[in-house]
């Protein structure tokens, strides 16, 4: 199990946010909140009277102080969904319900709901402190107040001693920490991220993730998080959206999303997948025995109906490797090191099928040209009917 | 966010705050008083034969072949104007903000000083400088000419005395370029010339046209150059002032006014139409503004030799009206005396305070004005923002004289009698110098990245909030070449005060007129060696006062 | 309680001061004044017609004043002492008393004259010598006083056919017209041309700064103006205005004129007259028709006409 | 055997570049080019007249159509190091050489050196398009050939469609894509590369980075690119520079850097490790004795003399997961799912170890809780000295 989950387990079903909230809410702070976006339509006017549709009947339910991840390709919407969740962009139709509340024709500025932009979008004229301390100040909160929370946000972010500086003497991840330790501060209703770790190295931003996180659940403030980095959408999230041109694909716990992707773009989007063909044989006690590469796997039933004709999804590490007397023959086609893993492309027949394994200090090293014997974890294949149409 | 919207505001402004509608309200509530209420109420002359509404004066004006004349005198002077002022301005600010050259605050220094300008002086020092006994022309070069006289006079003096307006403008846009721009374009092969005229003035176009229009304008409503100066180039702004004070004939002056106006209205509405077009936001949001400057030795030669022609051209004004406050009698007697001096400072002590109070209360209203409108019309969607902009930058267009005997007539009688105060002497200076202020205002606001904005209302700023905590002090350096513009604008304007001095509010520009016309050339001289002293003195010592960060501005 | 007052005043801005501070002493009348042109003095108290704010208007030229009179912004008062002032100079009716009479003249600079061998012009048709070419300066008619006294002198004197077409030839030598009728002296002064048409009393106080110049005047007879003193319709502070114009006539009034370096015949005849002008105390002046020259259409007309067959034909 | 090694086996020893090509040159291009730092010192002015040093005595030598990454911190002096080789910083000592020539007097734009900037800096007024044609037009090149190389370049980041689009009127992703087409389009002599694909989803990221790998051998141009991705600096990078405050740390081969790092700064920056106290018993047969968690071990004896007291460095992945009986015995502390990975903290006696292992499929599933055996693959050990300040 995941150890986020375990802490804080709230799987809201979609259209009916379950109002409790996941963690006590620390003193002082009102209850987390519950955000629901229906039907929402948004487009840019391209020039020439020309628009283009951006986001398109989009649904999505967060319950109280809920950490969700929306993963998507480049250009598939996710910054628009934040912005117009801030109140920054217009959009067509929809609505957007915080604890029930509309608050689609609030202004920005009276809906408490946090931003963390791509682009950081710091104050050049104030110092790091005093970016931090802008929406506080807004708030005319207590000199000593503001002092100890913009310290205590800045050393979430590793950046303690950054106070004075200003944004224009700092690195790019340095810029982007103060972006995130700014909205930090304002303990907002909802905390959006527009991808506020990219620039990152992967130590420091497994550290901000974290703390982050711990803050995010010690607050109780329900969360909406844009990244590209499927490791932290994995580890940080208590359900991941993933969004392909406007719409959600699907939308789930972590460990769903990755084993039981709905649809082959889920699948691919979420990690490396073997996605090969295979043929339906038979189906009894919840397995199902189909045929692929031209041996016979008995893989679990998928919960609907299914054509004959299917794809059979098989994640690189539920492929796994042998002598060549072995399971399957293979040949090792493409080697490629990365670091913790090593993927190897096989050669099967016609297929290329891709495995990971950690090669470190393994006895027998493989090297290109290999004859390898190829065996699967049969209980981890995903069924999808073959109609889908590979990305 | 509910309540009553006050008419004219979008559905997308009520959805913003409050701040729009006490600000809308103050703007357009001046603008209409004291820019559109005199200005209709004397055109309206241009329009009424015997009580009645009528085009005959016009058409009459119009059919006239000498004011044909005239009119297209003024527009080439103006263009003339517009594009060399724009181009010796943009060289100038590019060889102060990116050529690696030394002594950039003394370069500077010396291009602002012809904003101080003393009225009629300048054309006179050009006149002992260049004219048929010119110190330069005859006594250095031997030569004998009434160049001076006409266009070529005309042209170089608006220049010394207008591009500094335009060069501080663009020195702020130069300033403002996202640093990052210049540099991927230098890593890609484009030498400085390039990088210029590939990024950065693209960039700039916005501001170019701005500054052309500028300068546009400021030559339409020069009256001093022309009419001392102009010889045989008449030019609509002398031709009115001569209507109206000459043959006391204000319609027809009026109608003169109008026939300005059309020129003025075009370039207003293509400078709007071309900045809408292009602008990009680029400074604030991942940018920086560290910009690295241009080490060629050519440049850097070029660029000193530039810089250090136009401040000579400058040195030499300034020398000269030094020379005459300081001698007996400039080219006739040279002894030293310091008479004129102590003359200047004693009869015209009330003036000099007067001027210095009202000038500072205007600059200040004018550029906090300026700043709000220019807030409202590149920041929010308003429905009438454009006809606010269009009527406050309207006295760009109107030669001043125009403008005072507006004021003049306008607020003599109900419903608002300001006749003889000092609030008509304020109002006067700011609507003359709103325009400005608008104009760099809309110039800095459209550099600011959208998005900062965007995360000062995310974290529950207002706009005005946003406006005073975000965007004020970003554009602050702007807002101080406004004010510091404003100012010495207010100081040396002439034709828009000569109808709204009165008795008891004696100002330092009709004075030294007046001395001017007496023959006192040289306690016109000292005292405008005062002026420009006193406005030295704001310029420096309102920045220190208002903190560090706004001495930078210059 | 001290009365106030308030002016408009023409002279240059020390000879004002010099009148008030001497105005101030003899009456206790605490004044203020601002110096206007005569254009703009005309269109302010135009512009102030609802609510004036001087009582008194001092030292504009007659032509200026009988165009307010005709617009009715003038209040008749005889002053006091108007028994020493010729009649010619005082207003029947009485709006308006002359204080004091200034003439066209000819002023030459005498660098000029010695390099170019030549004599100082003493009629109207030396103007037009070719020697002269480019070389005269004088204030534009439609702006300056000096300019429209030079104009109804010429037109005047030689009639309306005549006057013209003498005008057409002198403006063949005229190098630049002025904003001001003064604006020549500095020119003239400094050599930038050879010749300036000038009131008298500008000509005589650029002698007396230093500058090289000497004064002629045109036998046929010249044109003058005569400067007077006035009191505005619906005055604020009509018992010291009242006060002031009896002080105007008087010959210590008249004296402080010349004292401020403000060289112009009193027409007090019991004023004194200054060194640099008794020279021509005799010179000859013509009948000059202020009813006609003063008429706004008179004034319209000729400035049309200057404009549309003299300035329009320059290049 | 990393895939990118095989076939670009350069690898120039510190102080001398070896000046063979490693690929052939495309037809019509020069040769490619050797770059040498050497002794590189570069401080910022903080104001006040003091100043911040941020790159000190730095080294580096590239290979003539070498992909070198440079990995570090956030703040470490990435950027900076960058910006100074494209003549956009003024640096106080040290030298920078193209092929034993200096450049470091050279204006920037004589140096044809390509930067993807870390905030992308797209000419807002020019479309796509003439964002990636600007280099080739400076060079006046044909109308034709501007279109194909603009196209295919463009193709590369796929972005065929987006020509005619305005920067502003794009994702975050794709301007950054962008930015990389818009360097490589110039085939410069060296390319630097600041986070070029920060914004980008994973299976976009390795698309474009593989097309950029593919584009850099085949112009044979020399690379230096900064990542703050462990996984693209692995697979991309014929060797990896970490960089520590404005210092080179380490240089070498990818496995070298992973499996045998210099510091333990270097093997905690490069992936987890875990970084246990051991003490050397015995010494021989290039093989040493060590005791740790109080069993003893086997490792490889490191090239250099140790003192008694050594850290040994264990990958997670070198650390085997067995039934309560096998191996050393530990208590399952902490889980964190991470898709194709998950992680386990363990507790032995005082001290946390951590383990990966792909959890998908497993017929045993780990519980947090559970007693678990530990196992070790000895002869990935690698051996510091102790002295070494933990980070
Ligand atoms: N203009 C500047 N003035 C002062 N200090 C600066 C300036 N620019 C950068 N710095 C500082 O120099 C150090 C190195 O900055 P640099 O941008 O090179 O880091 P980086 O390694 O690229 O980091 P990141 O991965 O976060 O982008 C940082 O500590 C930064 O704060
Ligand atoms: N102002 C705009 N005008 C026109 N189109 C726009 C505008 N802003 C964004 N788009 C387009 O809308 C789509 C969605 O943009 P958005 O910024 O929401 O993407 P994203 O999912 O955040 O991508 P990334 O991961 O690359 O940041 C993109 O195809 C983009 O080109
Ligand atoms: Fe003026
Ligand atoms: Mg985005
Ligand atoms: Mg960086």
């Amino acid at each position: 199990m995941q150890q986020t989950l375990a802490k804080a387990p709230v799987h809201a079903p979609a259209e009916s946010p379950v109002p409790t909230a996941s963690s006590a809410p620390a003193k002082g702070q009102t209850l987390a909140k519950a955000l629901s976006i229906r039907h929402l339509d948004k487009s840019y006017a391209l020039g020439g009277g020309r628009r283009l549709p951006v986001v398109t009947d989009f649904n999505l339910d967060l319950a109280p102080g809920e950490f969700v991840t929306l993963l998507g390709p480049s250009g598939c919407g996710k910054t628009t969904v934040l912005r117009t969740l801030a109140g920054l962009e217009d959009f067509e139709s929809g609505e957007i319900l915080l604890d029930s509340l509309s608050i689609a024709r609030l202004p920005a500025h009276h809906r408490k709901i946090g931003l963390v932009f791509q682009n950081y979008a710091l104050f050049p004229h104030m110092s790091v402190f005093e970016n931090v301390a802008y929406s506080l100040r807004l708030r005319r909160v207590a000199e000593a107040t503001v002092r100890s929370e913009v310290a205590s946000a800045l050393a979430a972010v590793g950046l303690e001693d950054y106070g004075p500086r200003m944004p224009g003497q700092l690195s790019g991840g340095q810029q982007q920490r103060v972006a995130v330790a700014r909205a930090l501060v304002m303990h907002p209703d909802l905390l959006l991220f527009d991808e506020p770790l990219s620039n990152l190295d992967a130590k420091l931003r497994v550290q901000v993730r974290s703390e982050l996180r711990r803050l995010q659940r010690r607050l109780g403030t329900t969360a909406l998080f844009v990244t590209h980095d499927q490791d932290e959408a994995m580890s940080l999230s208590d359900r991941i959206a993933v969004m392909k041109s406007g719409r959600i694909e699907q939308v789930g716990a972590p460990e769903e999303i990755y084993a039981r992707p709905a649809t082959l773009f889920v699948a691919q989007f979420v990690g490396k997948v073997n996605a090969l063909p295979a043929t339906i044989l038979d189906e009894a006690n919840g397995q199902v025995e189909i045929e692929m590469l031209g041996t016979r796997l008995r893989a679990p039933s998928p919960a609907t109906g299914l054509p004959r004709d299917v794809l059979a999804l098989l994640r690189p590490e539920a492929v796994t490797l042998g002598g060549p007397d072995s399971g399957l023959p293979g040949i090792v086609e493409d080697i490629e090191f990365l670091g913790d893993l090593t993927e190897y492309g096989i050669r099967v027949g016609d297929t290329l099928v891709t495995s990971v394994r950690s090669a470190l200090g393994d006895a027998w090293k493989i090297r290109e040209g290999d004859r390898v014997g190829i065996g699967f974890k049969e209980q981890t294949i995903h069924l999808l009917p073959r109609t889908e149409a590979a990305v | 966010m509910s309540a009553v919207a006050p008419a004219g505001m979008t559905e997308r402004a009520q959805r913003r705050d409050w701040t729009l509608y006490w600000v809308y309200p103050v703007a357009a509530a001046f603008v209409l008083i004291f820019t559109a209420y005199p200005m209709i109420d004397l055109l309206m002359r241009a329009f009424t034969a015997d009580g009645r509404l009528s085009l005959a004066l016009l058409s009459e004006t119009v059919a006239d072949p000498y004011n044909r004349k005239v009119f297209w005198n003024t527009l080439i002077l103006g263009a003339t104007v517009a594009i060399l002022g724009t181009v010796l301005a943009t060289l100038y600010a590019y060889v102060i903000a990116r050529v690696a050259i030394p002594g950039k605050r003394v370069w500077h220094f010396f291009a602002l000083l012809p904003t101080i300008s003393p009225p009629i002086l300048m054309a006179l020092a050009l006149i002992m400088l260049y004219g048929r006994r010119g110190l330069i022309t005859h006594d250095l070069f031997g030569l004998q000419t009434t160049g001076l006289y006409g266009f070529t006079g005309l042209v170089v003096a608006q220049l010394i005395s207008y591009f500094p307006f335009a060069y501080l403008m663009m020195l702020n846009l130069f300033k403002g370029l996202d640093a990052s721009l210049e540099e991927a374009a230098s890593t890609m092969g484009a030498n400085g010339w390039r990088v210029l005229r590939t990024v950065s003035l693209p960039l700039l176009v916005p501001g170019l046209a701005g500054s052309m229009l500028l300068m546009f304008s400021y030559s339409f409503a020069d009256l001093g150059n022309p009419l001392l100066l102009g010889g045989d180039f008449p030019v609509l702004s002398s031709q009115i002032y001569q209507t109206i004070i000459g043959m006391y004939d204000i319609p027809k002056g009026a109608a003169l006014a109008v026939l300005l106006l059309i020129p003025a209205l075009m370039m207003f509405f293509a400078h709007k139409a071309l900045s809408a077009r292009m602008s990009f936001a680029s400074v604030g949001a991942k940018g920086s503004s560290r910009h690295r400057e241009v080490r060629h030795g050519g440049v850097r030669a070029a660029g000193l030799i530039f810089v250090g022609f136009i401040t000579l051209v400058i040195c030499l004004q300034y020398g000269t009206i030094l020379a005459g406050a300081f001698t007996q009698l400039f080219g006739i007697n040279y002894s030293f005396t310091t008479k004129h001096l102590v003359a200047a400072l004693t009869k015209s002590r009330g003036a000099l305070v007067d001027t210095l109070l009202l000038g500072l209360v205007a600059s200040f209203i004018s550029v906090m004005l300026g700043l709000l409108i220019a807030w409202i019309v590149a920041r929010t969607r308003a429905r009438g923002q454009s006809l606010l902009d269009f009527t406050a930058n309207l006295p760009l267009a109107i030669p001043g004289t125009v403008i005072g005997l507006a004021f003049g007539l306008a607020f003599n009688g109900p419903p608002l009698i300001l006749t003889g105060t000092a609030a008509i002497i304020v109002a006067a200076f700011v609507v003359r110098s709103l325009p400005y202020g608008i104009r760099s205002g809309v110039a800095a606001l459209n550099q600011i990245n959208r998005t900062l904005d965007e995360a000062s209302t995310t974290m529950g700023a207002t706009s005005g909030q946003t406006l005073w905590r975000i965007l004020l002090p970003i554009v602050q350096p702007a807002l101080l070449a406004g004010m510091i513009f404003s100012f010495t604008r207010s100081v040396t304007t002439l034709s828009a005060v000569i109808f709204v001095v009165s008795p008891h509010w004696s100002l330092v520009t009709p004075t030294i007129l007046s001395q001017m016309d007496r023959g006192d050339v040289g306690e016109a001289a000292a005292l405008s060696v005062i002026v420009v002293v006193m406005v030295l003195a704001v310029i420096h010592g309102v920045p220190r006062l208002l903190g560090g960060d706004w001495r930078e501005a210059r | 309680q001290a009365k106030k007052l308030t002016a408009y005043m023409g002279p240059p801005e020390p000879t004002c001061a010099a009148l008030v501070e001497a105005f101030q002493k003899s009456s206790g009348v605490s004044t203020t004044f601002l110096r206007l042109s005569a254009g703009e003095a005309v269109n302010r108290i135009r512009a102030e017609r609802a609510r004036p704010q001087a009582s008194v208007l001092y030292g504009i030229g007659l032509p200026s004043m009988m165009t307010l009179k005709s617009e009715g912004l003038l209040q008749p008062y005889k002053p006091k002492g108007v028994a020493d002032i010729p009649a010619k100079y005082v207003d029947p009716e009485g709006y308006w008393t002359g204080i004091d009479v200034d003439f066209i003249g000819f002023a030459s600079n005498q660098t000029f004259l010695k390099e170019k061998g030549l004599k100082a012009p003493t009629s109207w048709e030396d103007l037009t010598k070719p020697e002269f070419a480019g070389q005269i300066c004088i204030g534009s008619p439609a702006t300056s006083g000096t300019g429209y006294m030079f104009l109804a002198t010429v037109l005047q004197l030689m009639g309306e056919e005549k006057g013209w077409d003498y005008i057409k030839r002198f403006d063949a030598n005229v190098s630049q017209y002025t904003r001001s009728g003064i604006g020549p002296t500095q020119l003239v002064g400094r050599g930038e041309v050879g010749l300036g048409i000038l009131f008298a009393h500008d000509i005589l106080g650029s002698i007396h700064k230093g500058f090289p110049m000497e004064m002629s005047l045109p036998r046929e007879g010249t044109g003058y103006d005569l400067f007077c003193a006035v009191m505005l319709k619906d005055a604020p502070e009509p018992d010291a205005a009242k006060e002031f114009l009896d002080w105007a006539v008087t010959p210590a009034s008249q004296e402080t004129l010349a004292a401020s370096e403000y060289f112009d015949m009193p027409t007090n005849k019991n004023a004194k007259v200054s060194d640099l002008v008794k020279p021509f105390v005799n010179a000859k002046l013509i009948d000059f028709d202020f009813n006609w020259a003063g008429s706004a259409d008179t004034r319209k007309a000729i400035i049309a006409r200057f404009q549309n067959d003299i300035l329009a034909g320059r290049k």
